[in-house]
């Protein structure tokens, strides 16, 4: 059956959606969904082991061999991203069993948990597949579900959120389908590592590089890159607050693992590089990114929104990375990816415990939290910290071989600029900071909310709240395995080019 | 031809009444059908007769019955859009120019993959339709996700609007209004059965001319549709209850993956049918069968919800107001 | 010996956290959780006691807590200039917990607990920076004191202490993200190492050109040295409670400063190199001129708390320039006014705050007559006040004396010009205070006897630690050598 | 080389003809119109790709040695699929916002957002 695990890391949560639908009951719909999402991250711990033990890992399925058939492949950047969606979406679901009551209705909860298994499924089959036609059907696969699951948040803002996100991840969508329709008619194959060995027959075809920037300008869609952004903000802050973790800390990372399979592996970096000013195109992008998104988040009134804007200027510094075009810079992003999943994903599971108390996420609710939600609001802090950029937490290694990169390819402003950024975020988590511990709660809870609910979170949301905490702590200070794997993983995409 | 279907875009583009966009949206369907069909490609323009020129205008008129057909503002940043789209429009012109030639049989695309569809697929699956061999086998894994897409827009579309309460029938607002048409009603009578029929002919005939699981759970869905326009939505509810549909949805999948799922416990790969049976070819067939039954099932019961859906969010929003 | 200096070396890390914890928990019964905290601070100042005869016995071992990431580690060593520094700040903890515990009280501040734990936490990174072994060990701490810091800062949770807060925060953190940490990576690529060691680390290969750029960075990086135009943050955060301002802003935080600057200046550049380097001079001149320009601010200012933070600007100043002399006597000099002006300026500070306690008075130009109210308290910041000027009889005469013979021998007359100008500033700004409180000019009311006005002595703690932290000044005049000696054995 | 890509060029224009009827117009209900024409126009750009001149269907037959390439179709039955699947999302967010907001067109959504 080992030999069967990376399939099965897609398939389980992809059936494990329709048989939830068959039960009826939604506590035992969350029990199921939770034992799927669990089980799902252990096939992506062994297969994580797997990988680092034995290579990479190729999977024919149905049996047919790799160019005619839809092949599987797992090597060490998969394996490492599936534990980040398994493991985020495990911890998410685990809060779900409370945190969703307030959000979602009874009736509609076994849909919302179908729609969310679908929904990893998605993310989890896009990671896995060396198939770029697979790629897309489960881009939609995923995206359609997100859409979804953005639109049952309780503001009717949120079902305008979806609708524009959908509109432009469509168009993303396409944009990739037309990109993958040059890249066959010049090459005749569908499968990654295929077209890796054949696109350099026909490099400086133009064919091939319209195929390119259509597939990065689709991706970069999918990511919410500056300035393609501009449908993350509604869709992170009128989304279930639950559903936000999820997707922060997941779907635009896994976005960013399309981007660094399409251009590293299937193009290759020499390609990419000789055929565009391609690194140009995306420091420039990153930097304005960072500086545009955080000065927004700075104003932003709703917390979920400042959070949502800091996730693009987070992109942004994941961008400059692979804008290097630097073993350095390559293993910043993938740091980066592992690492803002981290923090964004508790801080967005922090929010939800806020709303699930304050029924709102607005600043003026945080004041005085420090005192009533002292856990939730801790928990805050040092995934504030860990955006910053704080010794200690895993913002601080990203950070470090962002700037170590843009020092050794010797742009000493980039490396400035990336440390602004930093400033920047200082001033928008201050903002909450303060509210939280040094100004007075407003006299009169919002109504409709009595005296239970000046009280911290319930323990369903603190456990994987504050365990993602701990894990942005510990990997902050025991790097080993982010390090080394991106270390890995860095230098095989640029230097084999596979 | 594709003259033809360049006046109907820029016709949509230049129309102002919806409701004539949509026609002219299905006629767009129609005529891409039928290039299609111009160049060899009958699976997919069955495919798209009856969803860009059926299931397509079918749902946007269910919803511009309750949006209104007008629309009213005035285009936004129309000169900055038209660069946008004039330059994407000229990075694609210039993407062609290093392409093979439009028909050219040497192009790499004919020469490398799809080598082995052609001349080895008759013998390696054992059924003539190379189009349903590549989705059902060598691709089956993509024909899952398929499926899936179409499981995941249901369930989206039922979360977002199925109330779960069937209209109670013999409302006023229940009985539609081409209940009126005798004549329609009659020959949909006679004609609903067959359309079944037709649906289950396309179901199992899908290995040899052009058609599958999808066509045929489209059809089917569509002669449900029918028989629920004309007979209302709370009749239709009782013949084919939601809660049945939801649970043949979620089955058709779970065939679906059940099949590649056996083939992993008879010691093959996901989906590897060849392990099904003692007997690869007759695997193969079964597999296919099989799995072509789920895509049917699920694709036919998730077009229906999708339709009640609209359907009961029609009689809520009319009983708001 | 050597596991047990190690032992040694990580009580004193460990100590103050558990005080924090201690505090934490026993926060509801305040004389239990001051308890802890005093024990704490006696215990710390007996293992580092006990330390200072290991670093004298030429002890230097050290330890590696852990890897962060390859290459790079936290650890440990034992050395005299942080030797010194540790000394200093946790003697001093003591007192200011002394001190604390009638001051909190007197002035019914809220909020106690948090204050008491976050104190202890901010000598726990101080011991952190004093031991560290590397840069990243002592950017990690530095970190760890700003951010541990700023809640005591914005205590007391009003517009103008979250101001305050925001501008400390914002300095600090900005420098040290913006100068500091690009600063470590560059030296981290250029030199492939930061672990301190004597002489300096790089290579004689590396271009002038960019050493002087890192050295720029470094002396604007560690912004809590306050070379101006970074200085800022220093009078913002008098909005603390003035134990926090004592202690923290005018000993431990600051001191933290200089002390990652020496500790650059001699272990990351060394003195051979940070003395051949142009921009050097350039920097020397722009700290002189810092010492000058907070001079002259401080003595504009009427408020008693922000004259005394322009006044430790511009003291930092001077330690900086021993620094950046990059002679042994500058160094020497710097070493020893890291510790005499701490003693110096947190005796300022206390009486600073007993005053405020018993006279609820914050401007200068309301205290005259007040000595005959508080004798001892104005005794107290006259004898400090002289150790700050650096006049005999206290301890400060000494570091000034070594810092002048520094310019001398780097051959800077006008460098020592302007120590000698800033000394005379010193006596304008600080020796009219006791005075005019003992002597108020005809025509002004006095306090007269303290009946009548109904102003009294501080607290009795606070009053004991206004004493042993002047005692100190004075002892220092006459018994120097400790110091001296530790201050002697390093680079 | 014109007649040989002619073809191309025509699907192009139609997938912008698509695309800018996405980007433009204000109404949520066009829009989709205008996405499905750009999706249709993309599938007929695979499926030129698949045409070999003088190739039949490529339904198996004895004697017929020339097919047409059988794998776009395959991807476009996909896509066609997931098109339609899209669409129906969509109307059913459009007919949510209509009963939430009262209004399909994208400007009064925007004002009707500020308001609040």
């Amino acid at each position: 059956m080992l030999s069967h695990l990376p399939i099965l890391q897609v398939v389980v949560p992809l059936l494990a959606a329709p048989a939830c639908l068959l039960l009826d009951r939604s506590r035992l719909v969350w029990i199921f969904t939770v034992l799927a999402c669990g089980l799902s991250l252990l096939i992506s711990m062994l297969l994580l082991y797997q990988v680092s033990q034995h290579g990479t890992l190729s999977y024919d399925l149905g049996g047919w061999d790799a160019p005619w058939g839809i092949e599987y492949r797992i090597d060490l950047l998969s394996a490492y991203v599936m534990l980040v969606v398994s493991g985020i979406a495990t911890l998410v679901i685990v809060a779900a069993g409370t945190g969703l009551e307030r959000e979602i209705p009874l009736e509609k909860q076994t849909v919302f948990y179908v729609t969310y298994l679908l929904c990893l499924a998605g993310l989890l089959g896009i990671v896995a597949t060396g198939d770029i036609f697979n790629v897309f059907v489960f881009l939609e696969i995923s995206s359609l579900a997100t859409y979804a699951l953005i639109a049952y948040g309780r503001d009717r803002r949120a079902l305008w959120a979806a609708y524009q996100y959908l509109i432009v991840g469509t168009i993303g969508a396409t944009f990739i389908l037309i990109g993958i329709g040059f890249l066959y008619s010049l090459t005749g194959t569908l499968n990654m590592q295929d077209l890796a060995a054949r696109i350099p027959d026909s490099a400086g075809s133009r064919t091939a590089s319209t195929a390119f920037v259509f597939i990065v300008v689709g991706v970069c869609l999918k990511l919410a890159l500056f300035p393609l952004h501009l449908w993350l903000p509604n869709a992170y802050a009128y989304a279930p607050s639950l559903v936000t973790a999820f997707l922060a800390a997941t779907a635009t990372k896994v976005a960013v693992y399309l981007l660094i399979r399409l251009h590293f592996s299937v193009f290759g970096e020499q390609f990419a590089s000789s055929s565009l000013p391609l690194h140009g195109i995306l420091l420039t992008l990153g930097l304005a990114g960072v500086f545009v998104a955080s000065l927004v988040a700075i104003f932003q009134p709703d917390i979920k929104r400042l959070f949502a804007y800091s996730s693009i200027a987070q992109i942004g510094y994941m961008i400059i990375g692979i804008g290097f075009g630097t073993a350095i810079g390559l293993q910043a992003t993938l740091l980066h990816l592992f690492n803002h999943a981290l923090m964004k994903g508790a801080l967005f599971l922090a929010l939800a415990a806020v709303v699930y108390r304050l029924g709102s996420a607005d600043i003026s609710a945080f004041r005085g939290l420090g005192r009533r939600m002292p856990w939730t609001m801790a928990a805050i802090v040092i995934g504030g910290l860990s955006l910053i950029g704080m010794p200690l937490t895993v913002g601080f290694v990203s950070k470090w071989y962002l700037i170590l990169a843009a020092i050794e390819a010797g742009m000493w402003p980039v490396a400035l600029l990336v440390v602004t950024g930093s400033i920047l975020a200082v001033v928008y988590v201050w903002r909450l900071v303060e509210a939280a511990y040094f100004q007075p709660p407003e006299n009169e809870l919002p109504e409709g909310l009595d005296g239970p609910d000046r009280r911290e979170a319930p323990l369903t949301l603190l456990v994987p709240t504050w365990l993602l905490v701990l894990v942005n702590i510990y990997l902050g200070i025991d790097t080993r395995l982010t390090v080394g794997t991106s270390g890995a993983v860095a230098s095989a995409l640029l230097g084999g080019g596979q | 031809m594709l003259l033809l279907l360049a006046i109907t875009a820029l016709a949509i583009a230049w129309l102002r009444d919806l409701f004539a966009a949509v026609m002219l949206a299905g006629i767009y369907g129609l005529l891409s059908a039928s290039f299609f069909v111009s160049v060899d490609a009958v699976d997919v323009a069955f495919t798209e007769a009856a969803v860009g020129a059926g299931i397509f205008p079918l749902l946007m008129l269910a919803a511009l019955a309750l949006v209104g057909r007008n629309e009213q503002t005035a285009y936004r940043r129309p000169l900055i859009s038209l660069l946008l789209v004039s330059i994407t429009g000229a990075a694609l012109v210039l993407g062609t120019l290093d392409m093979p030639a439009f028909g050219s049989a040497d192009a790499p695309p004919h020469n490398h993959v799809a080598v082995r569809y052609i001349e080895e697929s008759p013998k390696e699956i054992g059924i003539p339709n190379m189009v349903t061999s590549v989705l059902a086998d060598y691709r089956s894994f993509d024909t899952l996700g398929e499926v899936v897409v179409v499981f995941t827009a249901a369930m989206g579309v039922l979360g977002l609007l199925f109330t779960g309460r069937a209209a109670s029938p013999g409302s006023a607002t229940e009985r539609a209004n081409m209940y009126d048409h005798r004549v329609l009603r009659v020959v949909s009578k006679m004609l609903i059965p067959l359309i079944l029929l037709f649906a289950l002919y396309v179901q199992f005939h899908g290995e040899y001319g052009p058609g599958g699981g999808f066509q045929a759970g489209v059809i089917f869905a569509a002669g449900i549709i029918l028989y629920a326009m004309l007979f209302g939505f709370g009749n239709a509810q009782r013949v084919v209850r939601p809660a049945l549909l939801q649970i043949l949805a979620a089955c058709g999948v779970l065939i679906y993956g059940s099949v590649g799922v056996v083939c992993l416990l008879s010691g093959g790969n996901f989906l590897d049918y060849s392990q099904l049976l003692p007997d690869p070819l007759v695997g193969r067939h079964v597999g296919i069968l099989v799995i072509e039954l789920g895509v049917g099932i699920t694709v036919a019961s998730a077009m229906i919800l999708i339709f009640y859906a609209f359907a009961s969010a029609t009689v809520n929003s009319e009983e708001v107001a | 010996m050597n596991l047990s200096v190690i032992g040694l070396m990580q009580a004193v890390l460990v100590i103050p956290l558990l005080a924090a914890a201690g505090v934490a928990l026993t926060g509801m019964r305040p004389n239990l959780r001051e308890g802890v905290s005093l024990v704490a601070g006696a215990l710390l100042v007996a293992a580092v006691g006990l330390l200072y005869q290991a670093v004298m016995a030429g002890d230097r071992s050290g330890w590696t807590l852990l890897e962060l990431l390859p290459g790079l580690t936290i650890s440990f060593r034992l050395e005299p200039l942080g030797m010194l520094f540790c000394l200093i700040a946790s003697f001093l903890w003591v007192v200011t917990i002394l001190y604390a515990i009638g001051y909190m009280r007197g002035h019914g501040e809220a909020n106690q607990t948090r204050f008491y734990a976050l104190f202890a936490v901010a000598i726990a990174s101080v011991g952190g920076i004093a031991l560290a072994d590397n840069l990243l060990t002592l950017f990690i701490f530095y970190e760890v004191l700003t951010l541990s810091t700023y809640p005591l800062v914005t205590h007391a949770g009003t517009d103008k202490a979250r101001r305050g807060g925001r501008t400390y925060l914002g300095l600090l953190l900005g420098t040290s993200i913006v100068f500091f940490l690009p600063a470590i990576i560059a030296t981290w690529a250029l030199a492939g190492t930061l672990t301190f060691t004597e002489g300096g680390i790089f290579g004689d290969d590396t271009p002038p050109v960019l050493l002087s750029l890192l050295l720029v960075l470094f002396v604007f990086g560690i912004g809590k040295a306050a070379v101006m135009p970074f200085h800022r943050w220093l009078p913002a955060a008098m909005v603390a409670p003035t134990p926090v301002s004592a202690l923290l802003h005018a000993v431990a935080v600051v001191k933290a400063g200089v002390f990652a600057l020496a500790k650059v200046g001699v272990f990351i550049f060394g003195l051979d190199t940070l003395g051949s380097l142009a921009v050097t001079e350039w920097l020397l001149y722009l700290v002189a001129f810092g010492v000058l320009a907070a001079s002259l601010v401080a003595m504009r200012q009427n408020n008693l708390k922000a004259r005394l933070a322009y006044s430790t600007i511009s003291q930092l100043g001077y330690i900086s320039l021993g620094v950046l002399l990059a002679t042994s006597a500058g160094l020497l000099g710097s070493a020893l006014h890291i510790a005499m002006h701490a003693f110096g300026k947190i005796t300022l500070f206390f009486c600073a705050g007993a005053i405020l306690v018993a006279s609820h008075k914050t401007e200068i130009s309301d205290m005259r007559g007040l000595g005959r109210a508080m004798p001892l308290t104005m005794a107290a910041f006259f004898i400090a006040s002289l150790s700050i000027i650096g006049l005999p009889p206290t301890g400060g005469s000494w570091s000034k004396w070594y810092l002048i013979l520094g310019t001398l021998e780097a051959g800077q007359w006008l460098l020592m010009g302007v120590l000698m100008v800033s000394s005379l500033l010193n006596i304008a700004y600080l020796l009219p205070i006791p005075l005019k409180a003992f002597f108020p000019a005809n025509g002004t009311a006095g306090y007269g006897s303290g009946e009548d006005s109904g102003i009294r002595e501080a607290p009795l703690a606070s009053l004991l630690a206004i004493m042993i932290t002047t005692l100190m000044c004075l002892l220092l005049f006459f018994f120097p050598q400790p110091l001296y000696e530790l201050a002697r054995s390093i680079g | 080389m014109l007649p040989e890509l002619y073809n191309y060029w025509v699907v192009i224009l139609l997938m912008m003809t698509g695309f800018y009827i996405v980007i433009v117009q204000g109404n949520l209900i066009k829009k989709l119109i205008g996405l499905n024409l750009f999706q249709t126009s993309v599938f007929i750009f695979y499926i030129s790709l698949g045409k070999v001149s003088g190739g039949s269907a490529p339904i198996f037959a004895e004697g017929v040695s020339s097919y047409s390439n059988p794998l776009p179709h395959v991807l476009i039955l996909t896509a066609i699929v997931v098109g339609i699947a899209t669409t129906a999302l969509a109307l059913a967010l459009v007919i949510r916002i209509r009963n939430a907001y009262g209004t399909v067109e994208e400007e009064e959504l925007q004002q009707r957002d500020l308001e609040c």
